[in-house]
């Protein structure tokens, strides 16, 4: 997802009639490192928000509860367009609901957790019942890398290779003390203190090992990550949102 | 695997600011220097219709995170060369950097099948160093869960061995009687799989309810249930086809790779350090040492069929450790900082996989000066190369499962 | 303790002997020099009344100023278990004849000890780094070789890639020739 | 009205030019369609119907592809439960009744997954050789005879263009295994092209047998042979060629213990170990489409295609009764057609509730009702089944045949679960010392029984 480096102001024209400036391509330029991805906005040209705010990014027009009562929004069907940030997201809602119910971990274990992880996939606890089976063997095939065991620096680069050859979306769950600290090694000469060095972890599963149900329960969180990857969609604007303290 | 080498300068891993050359995450089959000893030179050259074929670190077969390079030709092994230390945690360099007591904690993950076994040599050693008598009844308790744990062990094996010859249901009988072994010892240790239980001069914590209830309901049906789950691998012919003269190996060859524990007993050696070298209330137990393939050394089948054999062994000893087993405290008086006098140790057991030994130093101060821990897997591993030369990709799966290696216990 | 072991080594190895028999609990030690050490174990192998046939292990040691290399083995004849050890090896060149013409399944064993020591064992044809990488400098288990330079402290967290580029023999040059980008 | 002037407010000037016209497209086009159906409608019919095979090929093959998909879902969708049971296990049961829409899930899944070509790959092979492997399987089900009259085309040389199609999926794996430029790619390709191969000619020639019985390689004629009572069926007159035919096609389906191109724990993928998204998931689907048509066809051969075990009609003949023949004429009715369709549930509803009703009083009568109801639909989708499976033969036919099918099915099932691996020299050797001998055996008994039969 291409974007500006300065983010969302160039990706949002500063005059919603001037829209289609910010389709054009030639201001996208890759992402700088350690950017923060902003979401694509989809100029809209047919009509004109109630809450431009909503556009422009300076947030809701109403902070008071009363206000919004006040005036007529919540009679008519344009305030629930109010604080969307991208138009067609309700399919993206459908995606990310098939991928949390089905992922499918790697084949792949470094030491003692992949015991442990093996023991959660099999008949006493058995986490086919999310459709976290079949474990692939190739990484071409599996959505969630499950780093089981601890992490030497010579094992460091196959796994970065595995990360690397798994296909987008994919996900990383750190299992195991080890892999998120570095655990009972952390001393050690030829071990690595937590893989968040190399690669983006999703979920963090501590203990060492941690429970084949720690390991379910991780993996629960992993699907809960994955459908609010937008945040909670509840919450998601049907009205302009509420400061607490009202 | 099948990517070259890019030229250009590329920052270190180790260091940033350090620029290499060739390109960062190149997996090369063929390392990327001349060979610097004589078998590397012999194995990274190949003949006409031979090809490298690269298993590992990341393979379904290897169990872990073993690499081993194949020499085929089309499907068969010429030759192969394991590579080791994906896995290597230095735990020999932080036990000499810890105290005595932390040792036992740091050796745990070693062999993480049977961990209470990492924890006996040391803690063996380390009484030897401070000459303490270890009460009774916590050496029958030691036997005890020692036992249970090998039990769950070979088990696994069982599984394991099936998994890589394609079947899929004999790993999950294996896991569930696993499971309920580790269970019952998560009862007293309070951990399923690293117990950190063993101490010097006892154990931590007597037996309790929970865990003699489930020993008993699970005693009740081991026998029966393992005949079961035997009868499911050893009545398939294909299973049994696919074992049967794979990587024999007789009884000079295998005393000359100082093999030890099943593997070498199914090479028609009687030895097993539990009557070779009493040790622990071993001596007080009546149980046999099964002993298979005395005529021509023993093949996969043979390392398969002993195992299940020593399971049997197992749950007898386990019967007889509930019957005598003698009342009293299960921990030695010590004082909470052990310093012992200078002195060297060597303490063996004999671990699911064999020989499972440490060599302490002393030097008089609260941390060993010297611990060598020698693994059992790894002397069994060297095996690989000898008994896979001729044979198929698919056998190369059963003779590594039927080794038994663990590659916590090889990489250290 | 197994006395006529004690006295059968004594009177076989007399010349060969650097120090006393020790033994304690089970175990019997004796001391000899790295230039006796095939001839000590060959005997110690193919003799019938000492036939201790089994390797039950290979040790390094690093004493500060010398170094040692350990090997314990097994005999039916015997209750006790026989600790030989190979000492006063120099720390700057330690060099010890090889066992696997004996043994072949020393080999590892003897990986290992060079891997971790830089205890050079002539005569192993395949005396190659076997637990780290093949450019990698140091020797961990060494005393002098301290813990927090452990390769996990380094500014990159210890990442290394599988197969170093450069040859195990130009890794020191290579330390030295390191170009540090402004 | 307040509410249409304030959207109307709110558009822009750009948003009211161009809501009008998608207004007018919308009205536009209806009529447009309905002048192509009145003046070009009636010369396309004649078009159709001068020309009818063709017509029947394409929509044939249009359901085949429809049919294809929802097959290898279920198919899925029962491996996943069977080996979950048979491991002691659960398996999916999050998504949809019983985890029924797992597999679906996960077919979409795929979908959605980035399409990864590896940057040393031949990408045209790479790309095309798991459309290949798919097509071949979905080309098979054109000549299989689901039912009296449901087969895509009933070709006279069914059986031969049934081996030439299914042996083009060699190819497409073997397309696959090269264009990765990955060894164990290589591996899985190479092995699927000695296996599939030499067990080619087994399975051919442990139907020539049943040919030279059946005197056709129509399909469709050699499942009409087989109708009557289930002795007709030709796993009586051929029971080693049907064993020959089983093992040998699951070996062609690359089914456990036949299974050694996608070996787990030797090669890890086989020719699919490069393959990501969509491309995976053709040869995913292929494969259980393949177990698929294997049911189907051993079914078809040996086990009366779409033939009842038991002669229904026959029996009524014994007993003395015409056998039913009901011609369903709603449009006989007429009016009262509406009356019936109207009052029908009303009524029996009504019936059902009462002994509930009379039963218990204490309970209120929505209960009664409600279980009135539900019995009702029950007896009603019983009845309409019946009426179905009576009033038109194609219905019993296809559910016989699925029936049979799915079996073969499970057993397949039942074999990956509960087989392992073996090893690829006795693959070959099985295949050339046993199955192929035992095959021409079964040729030559055959033909001399017919000689015989012949000369007497």
């Amino acid at each position: 997802m291409a974007m500006t480096p300065d983010g969302r102001e160039a990706a949002i024209p500063e005059d919603p009639a001037v829209g289609p400036a910010a389709a054009d391509l030639s201001s996208l330029v890759a992402a700088a490192p350690g950017d923060v991805m902003a979401p694509i906005v989809v100029a809209n040209t047919l009509w004109t928000s109630t809450n431009p705010g909503a556009y422009l990014g300076t947030g809701p027009a109403f902070t008071h509860l009363r206000d919004l009562e006040g005036s007529d929004l919540l009679l008519s069907d344009t305030a629930r367009w109010g604080q969307l940030e991208v138009i067609p997201t309700k399919a993206d809602l459908i995606v990310d609901l098939i991928r949390m119910n089905s992922l499918w971990p790697l084949l792949s274990g470094l030491a003692c957790c992949a015991i442990e992880m093996m023991s959660a996939a099999t008949s006493k606890n058995d986490m086919d019942r999310w459709g976290m089976f079949p474990f692939r063997a190739s990484p071409r095939q599996a959505d969630v890398l499950i780093v089981a065991g601890t992490l030497t620096t010579k094992m460091a680069g196959p796994l970065l290779r595995l990360w690397e050859q798994m296909p987008e979306p994919k996900w990383c769950v750190a299992m195991g003390d080890c892999t998120c600290s570095g655990g009972r090694y952390k001393r050690s000469y030829s071990t690595i203190e937590g893989i968040d060095r190399l690669m983006p972890v999703d979920v963090y599963v501590p203990g060492c090992p941690p429970r084949p149900e720690g390991l379910i329960y991780g993996m629960m969180k992993l699907g809960q990550l994955v459908k609010d990857r937008r945040g909670h969609w509840p919450e998601h604007a049907i009205i302009p949102n509420v400061p607490q303290d009202v | 695997m099948t990517a070259s080498p890019g030229t250009g300068q590329h920052p270190s891993m180790d260091d940033p600011r350090i620029m290499l050359d060739g390109q960062i995450g190149q997996f090369e089959t063929v390392p990327p220097y001349p060979p610097r000893t004589e078998r590397e030179s012999e194995f990274y050259s190949l003949r006409d219709g031979e090809m490298f074929l690269n298993m590992g670190p990341q393979h379904p077969a290897t169990h872990g995170v073993l690499r081993v390079v194949l020499k085929i030709n089309g499907e068969q092994v010429v030759d192969l060369d394991p590579v080791l230390g994906y896995l290597h945690r230095g735990v020999e360099k932080l036990c000499e950097n810890s105290d005595y007591h932390h040792i036992i904690s740091q050796v745990d993950p070693l062999e993480y099948v049977s961990s209470l076994f990492t924890e006996w040599a040391p803690v063996m050693a380390f009484e030897q160093l401070l000459d303490v008598q270890v009460p009774r009844r916590a050496e029958y308790i030691r036997v005890l869960t020692g036992e249970l744990l090998r039990i769950s062990s070979h088990i696994l094996y069982q599984g394991w061995i099936a998994l890589d010859l394609g079947g899929l249901t004999p790993i999950l009988y294996s896991f569930i009687e696993r499971d309920e072994i580790v269970e019952m010892l998560a009862a007293i240790t309070g951990q399923r799989m690293l117990f950190n239980y063993f101490r010097i001069g006892g154990v931590n914590g007597d037996l309790n309810h929970e865990f003699m209830s489930r020993l008993g309901d699970w005693m009740s049906r081991a026998a029966k249930q393992h005949e079961a789950n035997i009868g499911l691998l050893n009545e398939n012919e294909i299973f049994v086809r696919r074992m049967r003269d794979i990587g024999r190996l007789d009884r000079t060859t295998a005393l000359r790779m100082a093999t030890s524990g099943p593997n070498l007993r199914s090479a028609g050696v009687p030895y097993d350090v539990r009557r070779a070298h009493p040790y622990s209330v071993y001596p007080e137990l009546d149980f046999d040492i099964p002993v298979r393939g005395t005529n021509g050394g023993g093949d996969s089948l043979d390392r398969y069929l002993l195992r299940m054999d020593e399971v049997r062994e197992s749950l007898k000893i386990i019967d007889q450790c509930l019957h005598n087993m003698p009342d009293g405290p299960v921990m030695a008086r010590l004082p909470r900082l052990l310093r012992p006098r200078p002195g060297r140790a060597w303490a063996a057991v004999e671990a699911p996989r064999g020989l499972y030994g440490t060599y302490v130093i002393s030097d008089g101060t609260d941390q060993p000066f010297r611990m060598k821990i020698h693994d059992p897997s790894f002397v069994n591993m060297q095996l690989v190369g000898l008994l896979m030369k001729g044979n198929l990709i698919a056998d190369t799966m059963a003779v590594m499962a039927s080794l038994d290696p663990v590659m916590g216990g090889i990489d250290k | 303790m197994d006395r006529p072991l004690r006295t059968r080594l004594e009177t076989r190895f007399a010349d060969k002997l650097t120090g006393p028999v020790r033994q304690r609990h089970d175990q019997t030690e004796i001391r000899i020099g790295p230039g006796d050490l095939i001839e000590v174990m060959t005997a110690l192998h193919d003799e019938p009344e000492l036939c201790f046939e089994l390797l039950a292990d290979l040790a390094g040691v690093d004493t500060g100023d010398h170094m040692q290399v350990v090997y314990h083995v097994w005999s039916a004849t015997t209750p006790d278990w026989l600790r030989v050890i190979a000492d006063g090896l120099p720390r700057d060149n330690p060099r010890i004849p090889s066992l696997t013409g004996l043994w072949p399944g020393a080999e590892w064993m003897e990986r290992e000890t060079y891997d971790m020591f830089g205890i050079i064992f002539e005569g192993n044809r395949d005396l190659r780094r076997i637990y780290m990488p093949p450019d990698y400098a140091s020797f961990p288990l060494r005393k002098d070789f301290y813990l927090p330079d452990d390769a996990a402290r380094s500014p990159g967290g210890g990442v290394r890639h599988m197969e170093q580029t450069v040859a195990p023999v130009q890794a020191t040059e290579r330390v030295v020739r390191r170009t540090v980008k402004a | 009205m307040t509410a249409l002037n304030r959207s109307w407010g709110n558009l822009t000037a750009f948003g009211k030019v161009i809501l009008p016209l998608l207004l007018v497209v919308l009205v536009v086009l209806p009529v447009l369609a309905v002048l192509f159906l009145m003046f070009v409608g009636p010369w396309l019919m004649d078009v159709l119907n001068s020309n009818l095979g063709i017509v029947r090929f394409v929509v044939a093959i249009g359901g085949v592809l429809l049919f294809s998909i929802p097959a290898a879902f279920i198919i899925i969708y029962m491996e996943l439960k069977v080996i979950a049971y048979m491991n002691l296990r659960v398996g999916p049961n999050r998504v949809g009744p019983g985890g029924a829409a797992h597999s679906l899930v996960a077919g979409l899944k795929v979908l959605t997954k980035e399409d990864f070509t590896p940057s040393s790959a031949d990408v045209v092979v790479f790309t095309w050789a798991p459309v290949l492997v798919f097509l071949t399987c979905v080309m098979t089900f054109l000549v299989i005879p689901f039912g009296p009259g449901l087969v895509g085309q009933d070709m006279n040389i069914g059986v031969l263009y049934l081996f030439a199609v299914g042996g083009m999926t060699v190819v497409g794996l073997l397309l696959a295994g090269w264009s990765s430029f990955n060894k164990y790619s290589l591996l899985g390709g190479l092995r699927s092209a000695a296996q599939v191969v030499s067990y080619e000619i087994p399975l051919t020639l442990s139907v020539v047998g049943l040919i030279l019985l059946a005197h056709t390689m129509s399909l469709n004629s050699i499942a009409e042979q087989q109708s009557g009572w289930f002795t007709n069926w030709f796993v009586f007159r051929q029971p080693l060629g049907a064993l020959i035919f089983f093992i040998a096609a699951t070996a062609e389906a690359n089914r456990t213990p036949f299974d050694l191109t996608e070996a787990d724990s030797e090669i890890v993928a086989g020719f699919a170990t490069e393959y990501s998204g969509m491309r995976f998931g053709f040869l995913f689907f292929a494969e259980y489409v393949n177990v698929f048509i294997v049911s189907a066809l051993i079914t078809t051969f040996f086990f009366g295609a779409w033939n009842a075990p038991i002669d229904i009609n026959a029996i009524f003949a014994m007993v003395g009764i015409d056998p039913i023949t009901v011609s369903l004429d709603p449009g006989s009715l007429g009016i009262g057609l509406v009356l019936l369709v109207l009052s029908v549930p009303v009524v029996m509803t009504l019936v059902f509730a009462a002994p509930f009703y009379l039963a218990r009083r204490s309970s209120p009568a929505w209960q009664s009702l409600v279980l009135g109801f539900l019995l009702f639909n029950l007896v009603a989708i019983g009845g309409l089944f019946m009426l179905t499976y009576i009033s038109w033969d194609w219905v019993a036919g296809l559910v016989w045949f699925m029936a049979k099918a799915f079996a073969f099915v499970y057993v397949f099932v039942w074999m990956r679960g509960t087989f392992p691996r073996v090893r690829i020299d006795h693959l070959m050797g099985f295949a050339w010392k046993w199955l192929l001998p035992a095959a021409l055996l079964n040729l030559f008994i055959t033909a001399a029984a017919i000689v015989v039969v012949k000369s007497l």
